[in-house]
């Protein structure tokens, strides 16, 4: 039995514009004044680096899509800040139960409408997640829903849509029986697979449902109104939504531009209202411009090195060596690959886990109490020493051999990035490292297939639950991400425990020990820093809505004084 | 036939001249062999030899560059990132605090060995198989134009991506990739050339004395494509520094930690706004590069065109 | 005595190349009488087309006719008129056929419309009227089928047909002068009759007076009535076609003269010739242009051009054997000097 | 001549079959997964069921019989897998106009400018207004495009607010690229022309049409320019093929939804439908501006026949 | 005299179509003895150059047989082809485009020792200075390029390569057109010296009448691929047969005015057909004055009206 959630994959994966961070606070936006009167007309202008692929909840895992999908539809819940802490709120369920023993989640739908009128029944969500579990449809949604009873037996066609554990008792319920206790699994219900979708729409549009704008039919507080391939996407206030009353905005116009420079260029020019940005010169020359408002967030999302333990070359296997992989992650500063690489826009890494993540409604970082790095920085006070011991142990010397590093990508911030480790490791350790630059689909490739030696990655979290992260490293996976030949049952131990309880407290010891071997005891990883992303939002936007791991609503934004 | 009275003048003026020797009959050039009436001919050009001196000079400094700045290409300053150019970093830092001075004469190196070995290597294969394929002619020569058209008219960027891909990633492969779609170009003026110099009455002349295939190519055809190639050569070395340019805009140039002014102008474009210099230093010297190229390409053009001066 | 319709007086031409400046025609003079034909030979760049383009300031950059050139149409000065002035002359009072009737036609022309180019010009005449005229004009040139000819391309026509298109085209107008730049060259020996004969009718027929340019001597002897021989950018000498073949002065002339054989002359026996190449028209000797070949070469003429020497009206030589200080030669059987 | 143009349609064909089978077998013979991005963290079955819903399962030969199938049947090109449920056909049939209008402007501005400027420099030979034209000329070649794109970016939207950023649909939107595409084809096009110029204008048959009296105007535009249009066109018509497919630079720098960003895109994605699709497109298109090429010949040029008498 | 090379019904058709064929030579048929000069006469296009070509075995013929020596060349083995080919020389029209540019006047005028394997470079040498000055250059000129020469002087150099390899027979093809009337007397002079001393025989192509009258010993008039008329030098000229000929000498303009002056013309009507297209019968049948109707349907074949006179024309049949 195998557990593997979705990682948000963001294309662009540091959120150019296209990702809403994960922040520590509510809302960047100026607080909201009851004094101020919204403008006469309400618009919004979003960038987007690239065209939406299909806005079909049960298909796609594309952050552009999400958001979209976010706006168009009514999610089961919906999870925002509230307070400052992370909570889960009502959406089409008016309440939610979960049964004793974990595995039966009920939930309470209310009154709602489509956009055309006809009323929205929990068979619509039962829909989304059938398709989802199509195998003909062949949606990368499908993994999520294993846990579900009988999921991948009817996955698989062994068994019928009556066995799985998706049932209807009534129009406004929809109750799911799992199989296993799944903590992660209420963390779906605010996402995509849990909108509603409409037969007749499936029916009527067929493989071009969610491709074109006809086909969606908006169950959220927008709807669709134009859809130019590669130019725009224009959503339109949905007057048929339940809660319309509330919603101010006309219309948000999603425009694609390609180019993280014109984006920037548009947000001063001021044709779109905005945007995250990562780069720090632009951060610092729009703020300086005193026209918009911000929000730096750290986003829930490591960089980190990955070391290929099975790397061979000249016949040995330096990474097999733990001493090597801690003396590599010992040896590098923090503090300065964060300045180098990133700027401003990251802090160095406190852990595997990004510093956003929550356990169970706590902040994962502040209930363990553990920074892996500086445990293995003071463990290892002079990593050349330790390296040549290491070296010692595999019998050969550090002229002997260069390491493979495998950069992330092709663009000039992976350039960067493999010219830095090349450079640090070389004057710190004298390790010499070749790098292979290659395209993100050969990329990819070389990392499952284990081809590579060492090499730089970031996870973004999909969902707020440390689990997913562990997943990569359990041994006996049959697809890796990247497959660095780690072996150790202990760890195996650890995740299935944690991942199998809703006991915060085991989860919480479990995930603990499971970091401490990955990130510090085996050295299998070295993180490095976790991205910030910089909010920019035109002075007359407001109330903007940070709904982290989620994406972005937009129902409760609205202009005050735009010109 | 003629008959001449004795003199009977008192004038010198009017004396026949004793000199019977007919001066006009002597040949009024000096001896120069053709490679010297070329180089004599270029050397006028001012234009083109003031192209030929900055060349020099920029290949001298990519050469010698990195060494006069003292800063290693690689080396990382935590304390001078993005810093302008200042006595200490002639051209500025880059986002990593390094010398970009260094950098961009390292850079130098590989833009202009693609340009220049890329060139040749084009040339070379136009020139054998333009030239098999214009000398053997009749059944030869229809197939290997097919073949040639075939290959042209695969989108050239598909070529150059998928050797680029197919290849392990270094220069080698790049030059390869390069190559592989710009030689058509060569070998389709490499056999025009030939075709037309078959027809030449001295390679009849060559036939007629009973010399093999063998030895009117290589005696007779291939130093008289020489100019073209020389020129052809000149003014595929922009064209391939532009490629590679190209590519590295899309991230497939030449690998860390190399780099080269395509490489240095893609990185550059990105903070135009802010440190304009990263970007203004790797596109002079590129742009520089090509015109002195094409420069003295047509100086060349000019300098060896065998008109067959009468 | 007939009108002088021409008068050229002292034509410099030069042109400004790379190598230096090259003085392709100096102080050529000739007159041209009406209805005459005037024949211009000489060696091959020795000046004869640059001279024939300079008549109607055909010449172009980097070529230029010197100040104090004279070239006078029917007493007008034709070197002081400008672009638009030249332009009424060309091709409705003198016209001129090129070289090579191959590069001369535009080939992305019909011939017809080519031919009726100056009259549209010239006569303002309408593009269907101008063709039907042009058809008339190559019937007369003796091309058949003029109907059909006349909506081809040149390059459709043979060497004799596109030469006989040319002198069309050249005589559309009825000019009063035609310069013919050796219109038979290229051509084969029958096809060079029928242009020569065709010439001739012309003159006969339209009045026209003829300049020819040509180095064979044999077509000259045939159709001139005078000839000016040139050598190294000057006109060496000239005189009625009788006085040149039979009677020459200068040293070039007998050499010309004597260099190609007869019909009637002893197979195999040592021809005459030159010996050497002509001079280099960038650096002109300073005496006799062709001083250095020449046979009977006297010390002056290596410094000094010798200046014309009258021998009858209209007969002018320059050399100086016909000083009367330089000694007296006496060349060849059938040549007395 | 109809004759002539079958058989040359029908090796314009076989070439272009040639072309989608070597880049059939070349795209997958090199590293990469259209997929892996896509599906590689998803359980196997999921991957797998993805695979096949591509015909990726099948071997590369059946694939291949099966696309040929497809196109030669039913004129499909398939459907992209980066953007799924879109059909390569429909998609370049979206961006090839909006490339070509770029091209087309640029080209416009490129030739237009390229031949008045190759002129002036061929009437003024050896002056400096010659060498100014043909340095400008030279220098344009010499940039590199994205590096001008950015300048004017920067100036013409940042700076002075002129025109738009980025997007599509007014004529401002085309304005910038346009500039950008025009720029190196000035040169080039300058080039070009100043030497095709001067080498009519040593022919013949201009002399001798000034001989019969042309004005100076008749001769330039009647006579030089007619003849020396010819080689002109021999060298636009290919570069029209190519318009179609856009230039990626421009396209990403403006954000302009034409196709040589997916192209570009689809080749890094190993988009196996979408780069062959724009290969058959790309190919199809350089082919028959061959064949166009042979016909304007016949119609510009008088001298050249396609079969001699 | 002993014929040295006999040209028997030699062909030579240049594919320029699908079934089409331009018959360049066709059908020609004739002997050049041993140190004499045969002259090749006939308007442009008529095959002159081919057929000169042809006889050295430069263009494969499409029928026909040369002998030389008696024995057809066509037959010969490897080795016999090579010394055929180092006894059988050619001296081209343009002077400018048969010497290779990029080569010295001294390896241009040695390419045929070398290819030969004759002599080493020293001796090699040594030939090439004599060479020079036996065709009026001098040896400072070996080692100067053909730029730097005049069109005569080039000539020279192009007749000191074809005799550098000791030819015994030479085909001039139109050695002399290309020059300048000045220089035409001095190439033709070195020819016929040449001849004397080195017992050269010579196929001598020209359109030039007068030339080749004086320098041939016997005149073949070539018309669309096929020999018109041949005779002995002086017979031809003085009793022209074939109304070709006729027409052609009548032609020749000849620089004395006295006697242009009361010449009688033939006006040939027309141009030469193209060879691709030839009339039926004679070929020469619709430009001639007096054809009858036998001339349009039957070819007439080449027939000795008197000793080495040859015609091929129905006239006074
Ligand atoms: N455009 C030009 N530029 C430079 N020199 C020129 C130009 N035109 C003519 N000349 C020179 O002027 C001289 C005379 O040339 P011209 O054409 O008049 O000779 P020609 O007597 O007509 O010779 P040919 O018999 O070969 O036609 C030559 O030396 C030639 O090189
Ligand atoms: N290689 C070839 N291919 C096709 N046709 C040819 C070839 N060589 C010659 N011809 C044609 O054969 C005919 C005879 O040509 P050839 O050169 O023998 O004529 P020629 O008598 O030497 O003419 P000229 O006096 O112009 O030199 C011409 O019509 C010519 O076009
Ligand atoms: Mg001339
Ligand atoms: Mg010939």
């Amino acid at each position: 039995n195998q557990q593997q959630t979705p990682a948000p994959a963001p294309p662009q994966e540091d959120g150019n514009g296209n990702e809403e961070g994960s922040g520590d606070s509510g809302s960047d936006t100026d607080p909201v004044d009851s004094g101020e009167v919204p403008d006469e007309v309400q618009f919004f202008n979003y960038p987007f680096m690239a065209d939406p692929r299909n806005i079909d909840g049960a298909m796609t895992n594309f952050m552009l899509d999400l958001t979209i999908i976010g706006n168009v539809h009514q999610t089961m819940t919906e999870l925002i800040f509230v307070d400052e802490v992370l909570t889960m709120v009502p959406g089409a369920a008016e309440s939610w139960e979960i049964s004793e023993d974990g595995l039966v989640y009920t939930f309470n739908l209310r009154d709602m409408n489509w956009e055309d009128g006809q009323a929205l029944t929990a068979h619509d969500y039962a829909l989304t997640l059938f398709r989802a579990l199509d195998p003909n449809s062949g949606s990368v949604k499908a993994g999520d829903l294993f846990n579900i009873e009988n999921a991948l037996e009817y996955f698989q066609g062994n068994a019928d849509k009556e066995d799985v554990g998706i049932r209807v008792p009534d129009d406004k319920t929809l109750e799911i029986t799992l199989k296993q206790v799944t903590p992660y699994f209420i963390n779906l219900t605010y996402a995509g697979l849990f909108t509603p979708t409409r037969q007749d729409m499936v029916d009527q549009y067929g493989e071009q449902f969610g491709i074109i704008g006809d086909s969606i039919l908006a169950s959220g507080p927008f709807k669709v109104k134009e859809w130019v391939n590669d130019v725009h996407l224009i959503l339109e206030k949905n007057e048929n939504y339940w809660d319309a009353d509330s919603v101010l905005l006309e219309t948000i116009t999603f425009k694609m531009i390609r180019d993280v420079q014109a984006i920037m260029s548009e947000l001063m020019n001021g044709t779109i209202d905005r945007t995250s940005v990562t780069i720090q010169e632009w951060r610092d020359r729009l703020i300086t411009t005193g026209n918009f408002s911000y929000g730096d967030y750290v986003l829930a999302g490591t960089y980190f090195l990955i070391f290929n333990t099975d790397y061979e070359v000249n016949g040995v296997k330096p990474l097999s060596n733990v001493k090597v992989r801690q003396a590599i992650s010992a040896a590098i500063d923090r503090e300065e690959a964060t300045f180098m690489l990133r700027g401003d826009m990251a802090i160095p890494a406190t852990g595997f886990i990004p510093s956003t993540v929550g356990l169970d409604n706590h902040n994962f970082r502040e209930v363990t109490n553990y920074n892996p790095i500086e445990a293995i920085q003071a463990r290892v006070p002079d990593p050349k020493a330790l390296l040549e011991e290491g070296l010692a142990e595999l019998g050969i010397s550090i002229n002997d051999f260069t390491i493979e590093f495998l950069a992330g990508g092709t663009t000039a911030q992976h350039r960067s990035e493999a010219e830095f480790f090349q450079e640090v490791l070389q004057r710190e350790l004298g390790l010499k490292l070749e790098i292979t630059q290659v395209e993100t689909a050969v990329r990819t490739q070389n990392s499952r297939a284990g081809d590579f030696g060492i090499t730089y990655s970031l996870w973004y979290a999909g969902q707020n639950d440390p689990g997913i992260y562990f997943n990569n490293w359990l041994t006996n996976l049959e697809t890796h991400s990247y497959k660095t030949g780690y072996d150790n049952q202990q760890f195996d131990e650890y995740v299935l425990a944690a991942n199998s309880t809703m006991d915060e407290e085991i989860r919480r010891h479990n995930f603990n020990r499971a970091e401490w071997l990955l990130a510090e005891e085996d050295c299998i990883v070295a993180p490095i820093y976790h991205p910030i992303s910089s909010m920019m939002t035109a002075k007359y936007m407001r109330g903007f809505v940070n709904q982290n791991f989620a994406p972005t609503a937009f129902k409760t934004v609205y202009t005050v004084g735009r010109e | 036939m003629s008959t001449v009275e004795k003199n009977t003048s008192k004038n010198f003026d009017f004396e026949f001249d004793s000199n019977k020797s007919l001066y006009a009959d002597g040949i009024v050039r000096p001896s120069l062999n053709y490679w010297q009436d070329a180089f004599r001919r270029l050397k006028k050009n001012k234009v083109a030899i003031g192209a030929g001196i900055i060349l020099i000079f920029i290949i001298f400094m990519t050469i010698f560059g990195p060494s006069i700045s003292g800063h290693s290409f690689t080396q990382m300053n935590r304390q001078m990132v993005n810093k302008p150019p200042s006595a200490e970093h002639w051209f500025g830092t880059d986002r990593m605090g390094r010398d970009l001075f260094t950098r961009a004469w390292v850079g130098g190196r590989v833009s202009i060995i693609i340009g220049v070995v890329g060139a040749i290597v084009n040339v070379v294969l136009g020139l054998i198989y333009g030239g098999v394929s214009g000398f053997f002619g009749g059944r030869v020569d229809t197939i290997m134009m097919r073949c040639i058209e075939i290959l042209g008219s695969i989108p050239k960027m598909i070529l150059i991506i998928l050797i680029s891909l197919i290849l392990k990633p270094g220069i080698p492969s790049l030059i390869v990739a390069l190559t592989i779609a710009g030689w058509i170009g060569t070998a389709r003026m490499v056999r025009g050339q030939v075709l037309q110099l078959k027809e030449m009455d001295f390679v009849t002349a060559s036939r007629a004395l009973g010399a093999s295939p063998f030895s009117i190519i290589k005696e007779h055809l291939v130093p008289n494509v020489m100019s073209t190639i020389i020129v052809l050569t000149t003014i595929q070395v922009p064209s391939l520094m532009f490629a590679e340019a190209f590519l590295s805009f899309i991230g497939l140039g030449v690998s860390s930690p190399n780099t080269s002014w395509g490489a240095m102008c893609a990185e550059g474009q990105q903070v135009i706004l802010f440190y304009p210099y990263q970007l203004i230093f790797p596109t002079i010297l590129i742009s520089l590069t090509m015109l002195c190229f094409n420069l003295l390409g047509d100086g060349l053009r000019d300098a060896l065109d065998p008109k067959l001066r009468r | 005595m007939m009108e002088k319709i021409l008068e050229v007086k002292d034509l410099n031409v030069s042109f400004n190349t790379y190598a230096g400046e090259v003085q392709a025609v100096r102080g050529v003079s000739f007159d041209l009488k009406q209805k005459e034909c005037l024949a211009i030979v000489g060696e091959s760049g020795s000046g004869k087309s640059v001279t024939a383009k300079a008549i109607i300031k055909l010449i172009h950059d980097p070529g230029v006719i010197k100040k104090g050139s004279s070239i006078k149409y029917l007493g007008e000065e034709l070197a002081n008129k400008n672009f638009d002035q030249m332009r009424k002359i060309r091709g409705s009072e003198i016209s001129m056929i090129f070289q090579d009737a191959l590069t001369s036609l535009n080939p992305t022309k019909k011939v017809g419309h080519q031919v009726a180019q100056s009259l549209i010009i010239h006569q303002k005449m309408g593009k269907r009227e101008a063709f039907d005229k042009a058809v008339e004009m190559l019937r007369f040139v003796k091309i058949p089928n003029p109907e059909r000819r006349a909506n081809q391309y040149p390059h459709e026509f043979s060497g004799g047909m596109r030469q006989r298109a040319m002198i069309a085209m050249a005589l559309v107008n009825k000019p009063n002068i035609l310069i013919a730049d050796e219109p038979t060259t290229a051509l084969d020996v029958t096809i060079q009759a029928q242009i020569i004969d065709l010439l001739k009718d012309m003159q006969e027929e339209l009045n026209t007076a003829i300049v020819m340019i040509t180095h064979d001597l044999g077509v000259v002897a045939g159709s001139a009535d005078r000839i000016a021989v040139m050598y190294g950018g000057m006109i060496v000498e000239q005189g009625p076609k009788k006085e040149i073949f039979y009677r020459p002065k200068h040293p070039y002339t007998w050499a010309l003269l004597n260099s190609v054989p007869r019909l009637n002359t002893k197979s195999k026996e040592t021809l005459y010739s030159i010996k050497g190449t002509p001079p280099d028209l960038i650096q002109p000797p300073l005496g006799c242009p062709f001083a250095p070949r020449c046979e009977f070469r006297l010390n002056i003429c290596n410094e000094k051009m010798p200046t014309a020497y009258p021998i009858i009206e209209g007969h002018d030589a320059k050399c100086w054997l016909l000083d009367e200080r330089a000694p007296k030669v006496k060349v060849f059987e059938r040549l007395e000097v | 001549m109809a004759k002539y143009f079958l058989k040359r349609l029908i090796y314009a064909f076989f070439t272009v079959f040639i072309v989608i089978t070597i880049t059939f077998f070349l795209m997958h013979a090199i590293p990469g997964d259209p997929l892996g991005e896509l599906v590689g963290r998803l359980p196997q079955s999921v991957q797998e069921s993805y695979y096949a819903k591509y015909g990726l399962d099948k071997p590369v030969y059946q694939q291949y019989f099966i696309y040929i199938q497809n196109l030669f049947l039913r004129g499909d090109f398939g459907e992209s897998i980066v953007y799924p449920g879109r059909s390569v056909n429909s998609i370049i049939a979206r961006g090839a106009p909006i490339s070509a209008r770029i091209g087309i402007q640029g080209l416009a501005i490129g030739i237009s400018l390229g031949i008045t400027l190759g002129i002036i420099a061929a009437y003024k030979r050896g002056k400096w207004m010659d060498y100014f034209v043909m340095f400008v000329a030279l220098f344009s070649i010499s940039i590199p495009s994205f590096v001008f794109a950015a300048v004017l970016q920067y100036f013409l939207t940042v700076r002075y607010q002129i025109f738009p950023v980025t997007g599509w649909g007014t004529f401002a939107h085309t304005v910038l690229p346009a500039m950008a595409f025009g720029l190196r084809n000035i040169g080039v096009k300058a080039r070009f022309m100043r030497s095709t110029w001067l080498d009519v204008m040593g022919q013949d048959y201009v002399l001798a049409a000034e001989a019969t009296g042309m004005s100076k105007f008749d001769v330039t535009f009647k006579v030089i320019l007619r003849n020396a249009l010819t080689p002109l066109v021999t060298i636009i018509i290919p570069e029209l093929a190519f318009i179609f497919v856009g230039t990626f630079v421009l396209e990403t720098i403006f954000s302009i939804p034409g196709l040589g960003t997916y192209f570009i895109a689809a080749v890094s994605a190993r988009d196996y439908p979408m780069i062959i699709g724009q290969t058959i497109f790309i190919s199809t298109l350089y082919v028959t501006s061959m064949l166009v090429l042979d016909f304007v010949y016949v119609l510009i040029d008088p001298r050249v026949r396609l079969i001699k008498k | 005299m002993s014929k040295l090379i006999e040209v028997k019904n030699l062909k030579k058709h240049f594919k320029v179509g699908r079934n089409l064929y331009l018959k360049a030579v066709d059908d020609v048929s004739f002997y050049i003895n041993k140190g004499e000069t045969l002259g090749l006469v006939g308007e442009s296009g008529c095959g002159k150059t081919t057929c000169g070509r042809t006889i050295l075995n430069l263009y494969d013929p499409t029928g026909g047989e040369v002998l030389y020596h008696g024995r057809n060349i066509y037959d010969f083995a490897r080795n016999e082809m090579k010394s055929y080919r180092k006894d059988c020389q050619i001296i081209f029209q343009d002077p400018y485009s048969s010497l290779n540019p990029r080569m010295t006047v001294e390896t241009i005028i040695a390419e045929g020792l070398r290819v030969h394997n004759m002599m080493n470079t020293k001796d090699a040498r040594s030939k090439v200075h004599e060479l020079l000055e036996m065709v009026g250059l001098n040896r400072e000129h070996a080692n100067r390029f053909p730029h730097e020469f005049s069109g005569g002087q080039r000539q020279r150099i192009g007749i000191a390569r074809s005799l550098a390899v000791d030819p015994k027979f030479i085909v001039c093809d139109e050695p002399i057109s290309a020059l300048d009337v000045s220089i035409q007397a001095q190439i033709v002079n070195l020819l016929i010296k040449l001849q004397s001393e080195l017992d050269l025989t010579y196929l001598f192509i020209a359109h030039d009448l007068s030339m080749v009258k004086h320098i041939s010993d016997r005149v073949g008039v070539m018309y669309l691929g096929s020999i018109v008329e041949i005779a002995k030098c002086d017979e031809l000229y003085s009793k022209p047969q074939h109304p070709y000929t006729k027409a052609l000498l009548s032609a020749v303009p000849i620089p004395d005015p006295e006697v242009e002056e009361n010449r009688k013309r033939i006006m040939l009507q027309g141009d030469v057909p193209s060879p691709i297209n030839v009339p039926k019968g004679c070929k020469f049948s619709g430009r001639c004055t007096i054809a009858k109707d036998k001339c349009f349907e039957e070819v007439p074949v080449l027939r000795e009206v008197d000793k080495d006179h040859f015609v091929s024309c129905f006239i006074d049949q």
